[in-house]
């Protein structure tokens, strides 16, 4: 009995030492980035895309012995949030309300610079008689809670004199939502394209061609901590980054072309983004757009319940040093004008 | 009611049969009880008389030979038999009223709980009606079996050991008590015993049982006046009959269990 | 003596108050992000202002509805179930070794199917807390029944019952002891699944009200939430023990001897 | 005794089983074939046997398995370690009892499942939330059944050991821990049943690469019914296997239990 016990715990133990070692190891000199995304994408959209495919941050940090991690997080802009608070992530690039959230519920993050032209579509299932938004009424919208196409919602909602306690809301993500929509237990949805193109879906409303305040403005955030610990290292990132926009605002369909590796089609990329001008879209800057949309989304949410505690963003989120410092240094600072809460550009 | 019960019982044998082996565990049992009689069966371990006593009841099915109620062949169990095993079996979850009107076919009839009060007093169990099994000793839950078994006024009361379990003085006063019920109730009772004392007190007729196969040895009758006295020369030299068969008959005198 | 019990009371607090010093410490003074665990007051506050706006109560009543409907549903069906086997011995031949096979695969694996055949809707929900209620109450009931004693049976073998009167005298009472035990086993275990089928297919529910707060990053909301299920989850279980004296009372004492 | 005989055996004992089991498989096979229900929902015998050969051969099966027990292994050996410890600390010493066990019993009701949400805020979503949350699982059963295993230890042989007058560490050693390994190790049982269920809720709810939960739900979203089905399959057999395996273990280590009873 004494010796089953002994080879037990023996056992134990270094499965235990084996298992467990690369489990917790935290690494260093890592550079992690964390995006919102769906099925482990290799990429992301915009001048992003452009950065990623042609490796400008593992290139700079290569010599000094950085590695750069970038994780696509199945559960979108929430689930960077918690990479971040929990210290599995030190970059993070998404949505007004996972930021916004976030940095109300005291989220130690400041944003570096803008990422804007998010677009979507709300979907119903090909043979739905809903054909328009005053019809969500009663029904089944599959919501992806915490993202930024929630608080799309609430807005488009709002524009239709409805409130989220009109619909009933189904929280789902990803490939679920695709799922729901096509066996019909959700009745709407916010969506991509693709999902029309396979004809399992029909549009009633989109955000292509609307007012820019419809649109997904995100944001490129770090841990404060990070950036107290390696401001170097930030404004570096910040620079190639700088760097990476400027390249791809001037070669709009190198850029598509390297976004089609998101899974997207180059037709449906042309379809949401086409119409807009790469520098709007490719645009670091914290200008009017950036700053007005999210003071009017923070009273949106506070008044939706989605934030409790309201703050200033000009204080606690924006961080605009490195990015004027990095603008001077490439002699950018013209390269993108200032826009307004119109997207339009502000002339000097 | 009339009681009856004359149980005869003519060449019974009994056999267990088991994947591969055949045991005789009794053979050729011949006995004859006759209403109102106090018999013991008294014997050793393993010489089959609980299985004796559970073919009686009709807990035990497949002998050859007979065994006879009144004239009529058993088959299964019936109410027109008592039994009172060693363990008391109350169930934990009844009262004591309730337990005892457990043979009862309408326990709530009038009849019925007069029965169950009569047969309370007869044990001498009256103002526990509402008691729980685990709220009464040894010997007062033994008595509550007693009752429960009497209740239908069967015409024979099959006792398998019932004082096996209580210590010696409790026994005393339980010998008693059930000659005393037994007196009043004027019922035929078969006993099952390991203890030679209890059997002689009790007993109009012993039984004594050999081993393997379970026969019948020799039946010593027990022709004193009751109530007994154990101290009296009679009932010595009875006492050395009954335990003389033992040590005859016995193949290892080392596991007597008197 | 009085004096010992209240000292032995006493330490027993020790720790939650040095824990509930410490988390209060180091939340305050930012040791730990408050993001990660807010501070107590925090949690009051935010306890309060859910209870006050209804938004507790009506998740509660959800979830609980949905915990009543599946654990009827499944406890029910178990008792059925554990029953005909336990009586019948041809139910038991057939029916057993399939249900021996069943109840190893966790509930939590048929998800995807479950999802598949009922949608994210009530029924899914439903059907998912009774599978889950169904297994122990099953097992228990079968056990009691199974390990009713011999020797009561011969008792009333004796006495003659038909089946209908055995069974209540004698089967039911004596199988309620393991039958109450499978009913608690399963009301926890319903109350679980309740909180896991919310976590993955919403609607309204505390779990729901968790999975939202988590992904608003309002990290209080998760610890209230986490705190509310663990006091009614131990409420329910109180509340069947409390049956269970009332009506076991014969088992408690006979055992405690 | 001969295969044939044992396989004889087998069937005899079994017969009753066995014919459920094929009725079952006969419905399934019917309802698929006349798809009286369509193959997404419920994929035929053997369209499931053909994924059955695909994720062995492309190693999917091998890895998700491998992945999981690993997890497994993890928490369960930080959950039980903890729970032992505790669990004699507590056993052995008043002390240690009145100081923990207001604490732990107030933690032992939130239901498993509850942690979830909150584990994945503190530990994100990779490894570390998924072995805290198996090790929390594992953690009660082992604590109770120590403690109680100890706590069950006879007054009458601690006795003994005191008129031999044995020191503390012996008495550990000789008496209380071996007088409460059948416990224990049917807390380890336990433990290891709910620390399997647990890593398929935790892989469900997280997702990460590898691992059977991931397997299955990747399938079910995806519309494989039939890798699923496998999943589920593979699931159940090892629960099975884990619960006959500690099973044997259980009995062997309390045999001088029954016998002295």
């Amino acid at each position: 009995m004494k010796k089953t016990i002994n080879i037990l715990l023996i056992l134990a133990l270094g499965v235990a030492v084996f298992g467990a070692t690369p489990g917790f190891a935290q690494p260093e000199k890592v550079i992690r980035i964390g995006f919102p995304g769906g099925s482990g994408r290799p990429l992301s959209a915009g001048g992003w895309g452009y950065v990623q495919a042609k490796n400008l941050f593992e290139e700079e940090f290569k010599k000094d012995g950085w590695t750069i991690e970038y994780n696509y997080i199945k559960t979108a802009g929430p689930g960077v949030n918690e990479g971040l608070a929990n210290n599995s992530l030190d970059f993070g690039s998404h949505g007004d309300l996972p930021v916004l959230s976030a940095r109300a519920g005291g989220l130690k993050i400041k944003a570096l610079a803008a990422v804007r032209g998010g677009t979507s579509h709300l979907l119903v299932p090909t043979n739905s008689n809903i054909r328009t938004i005053k019809d969500l009424k009663g029904k089944r919208v599959g919501v992806n809670v915490g993202t930024w196409t929630h608080a799309l919602l609430i807005k488009v909602l709002k524009d239709n004199g409805l409130t989220m306690k009109d619909i009933k809301v189904i929280n789902t993500s990803g490939t679920a939502f695709e799922t729901a929509l096509t066996t019909g237990d959700i009745d709407a949805g916010f969506g991509s394209l693709s999902l029309i193109r396979s004809g399992r879906a029909r549009e009633i409303w989109t955000t292509v061609g609307r007012h820019v305040r419809y649109q997904n403005t995100n944001t490129f955030v770090v841990r404060e901590e990070f950036l107290k610990k390696h401001p170097d290292i930030v404004k570096r990132l910040l620079k190639v980054y700088v760097k990476g926009l400027y390249l791809a605002s001037l070669n709009k369909n190198e850029t598509l072309k390297f976004n089609t590796r998101t899974g997207t089609a180059l037709a449906d990329l042309v379809t949401d983004n086409g119409g807009q001008s790469i520098k709007y879209l490719t645009s670091p800057k914290l200008d009017g757009q950036v700053t007005q949309q999210y003071k009017d989304s923070l009273v949106l949410f506070k008044d939706n319940g989605l934030i409790r505690k309201t703050f200033d963003p000009e204080k606690d989120l924006y961080e605009r040093k490195y990015l004027d410092e990095v603008l001077k240094e490439l002699k950018l600072e013209n390269h993108w004008p200032n826009y307004d809460i119109n997207g339009n550009p502000i002339k000097k | 009611m009339e009681r009856l019960g004359t149980l005869e019982v003519k060449n019974l044998s009994k056999k267990f049969r088991s994947r591969n082996d055949e045991l005789t565990v009794l053979n050729d049992i011949n006995l004859t009880v006759q209403p109102g009689e106090f018999i013991s069966i008294i014997g050793s371990s393993g010489c089959g008389k609980t299985t004796f006593l559970r073919l009686v009841v009709g807990l035990e099915k497949g002998y050859e030979g007979e065994i006879l109620l009144d004239g009529q062949r058993l088959n299964g169990p019936s109410l027109k038999r008592g039994v009172v095993f060693q363990d008391h079996r109350l169930l934990p979850w009844l009262s004591i009223e309730k337990n005892v009107g457990m043979g009862l076919k309408d326990a709530k009839s009038d009849e019925s709980r007069k029965a169950i009060q009569e047969h309370l007093e007869l044990v001498g169990l009256k103002g526990f009606e509402k008691h729980y099994p685990h709220q009464l000793s040894g010997g007062m839950s033994q008595r509550a079996a007693i009752a429960r078994a009497l209740v239908n006024r069967p015409g024979i009361l099959l006792l398998d050991e019932p004082l096996g379990a209580l210590d010696a003085l409790t026994r005393m006063y339980m010998h008693q008590e059930l000659e005393r019920i037994w007196k009043q109730e004027k019922i035929t009772m078969i006993m099952i015993t390991h203890d030679v004392d209890e059997a002689i007190v009790l007993s109009d007729k012993i039984v004594v049982m050999s081993s393997r196969p379970g026969t019948i040895k020799k039946i010593i009758p027990v022709p004193l006046a009751r109530p007994r006295d154990r101290a009296s020369y009679d009932f010595v030299k009875i006492k050395e009959e009954v335990l003389e068969e033992f040590q005859l008959h016995t193949e290892h005198p080392f596991t007597y269990t008197i | 003596m009085k004096i010992q019990l209240l000292k032995n009371k006493l330490t027993g607090l020790i720790i939650p108050l040095v824990l509930y010093v410490a988390w209060d410490l180091l939340s305050r003074y930012e040791l730990v992000p408050s993001t990660l665990m807010p501070p107590p007051k925090v949690l009051f506050e935010t306890w309060w202002v859910m209870q006050s706006s209804g938004e507790l109560l009506l998740n509660m009543k959800m979830s609980l509805l949905r915990v009543g409907a599946g654990f009827l549903v499944g406890a029910s069906s178990g008792f059925l179930l554990g029953t005909a086997m336990g009586l019948w011995k041809p139910v038991e031949q057939y029916l057993n070794p399939v249900f021996n096979f069943f109840r190893q695969v966790p509930v939590v694996a048929w998800i995807p199917f479950l999802l598949l055949w009922l949608g994210i809707d009530e029924w899914f929900k439903i059907v998912f807390i009774s599978c889950g209620a169904f297994i122990p109450m099953t097992l228990k009931t079968y056990d009691g029944i199974k390990n009713v004693p011999a020797s009561y049976l011969e008792v009333v073998r004796v006495f003659e019952y038909g089946w209908f009167r055995l069974l209540r005298t004698v089967i039911v009472p004596s199988a309620l002891p393991s039958i109450f035990t499978g009913l608690r086993l399963s009301l926890s275990e319903a109350w679980m699944l309740v909180i896991g089928a919310e976590l993955v297919a919403a609607g309204e529910g505390i779990g729901n009200v968790m999975v939202i707060a988590r992904r608003l990053f309002q990290t209080d909301v998760v610890l209230v939430g986490v705190i509310v299920i663990a006091i009614t989850g131990f409420a329910m279980d109180r509340l069947l023990g409390l049956l269970e004296t009332r009506f076991l009372g014969w088992h408690r004492t006979q055992n405690a001897q | 005794m001969s295969i044939t005989t044992n396989v004889a055996t087998f069937i005899r004992t079994r017969y009753h089983g066995l014919v459920s089991f094929l009725a079952l498989f006969i419905v399934w096979s019917a309802v698929s074939h006349y798809e009286l229900v369509s193959a997404e929902y419920l994929p035929s015998p053997p369209a499931v046997a053909k994924a059955f050969v695909k994720v062995i051969k492309s190693g999917q099966l091998g890895v998700s398995l491998g992945s999981s027990l690993v997890r497994i292994a993890e928490g369960f050996f930080i959950g039980t370690t903890l729970g032992f410890l505790f669990g004699v600390a507590m056993g052995v010493s008043a002390t240690a009892e009145r100081l923990f066990a207001p604490l732990f019993n107030a933690l032992r009701q939130v239901p498993i499942i509850g942690w979830i949400p909150l584990i994945i805020v503190w530990c994100g979503i990779n490894e570390p939330s998924k072995i805290s949350f198996i090790s929390i699982g594992a953690f009660f059963p082992i604590l109770l059944s120590t403690f109680e295993g100890i706590r069950s230890v006879s007054k009458s042989y601690l006795e003994v050991a005191q008129v031999f007058e044995y020191n503390r560490i012996k008495l550990l050693r000789k008496i209380v821990v071996p007088g409460a390994v059948p416990n224990i190790v049917s807390g380890i049982r336990l433990s290891m049943g709910t620390s399997w269920l647990l890593v398929v809720w935790a892989e469900i709810n997280t997702r990460s690469a590898y691992g059977i939960g991931d397997l299955l739900s990747s399938a079910g979203d995806g519309k494989k019914p039939d890798i699923a089905f496998v999943c589920i399959i593979v699931i159940g057999i090892v629960a099975f296997l884990i619960n006959e395996l500690f099973g044997h273990l259980e009995a062997r280590l309390s045999t001088w239990r029954k016998s002295y009873r």
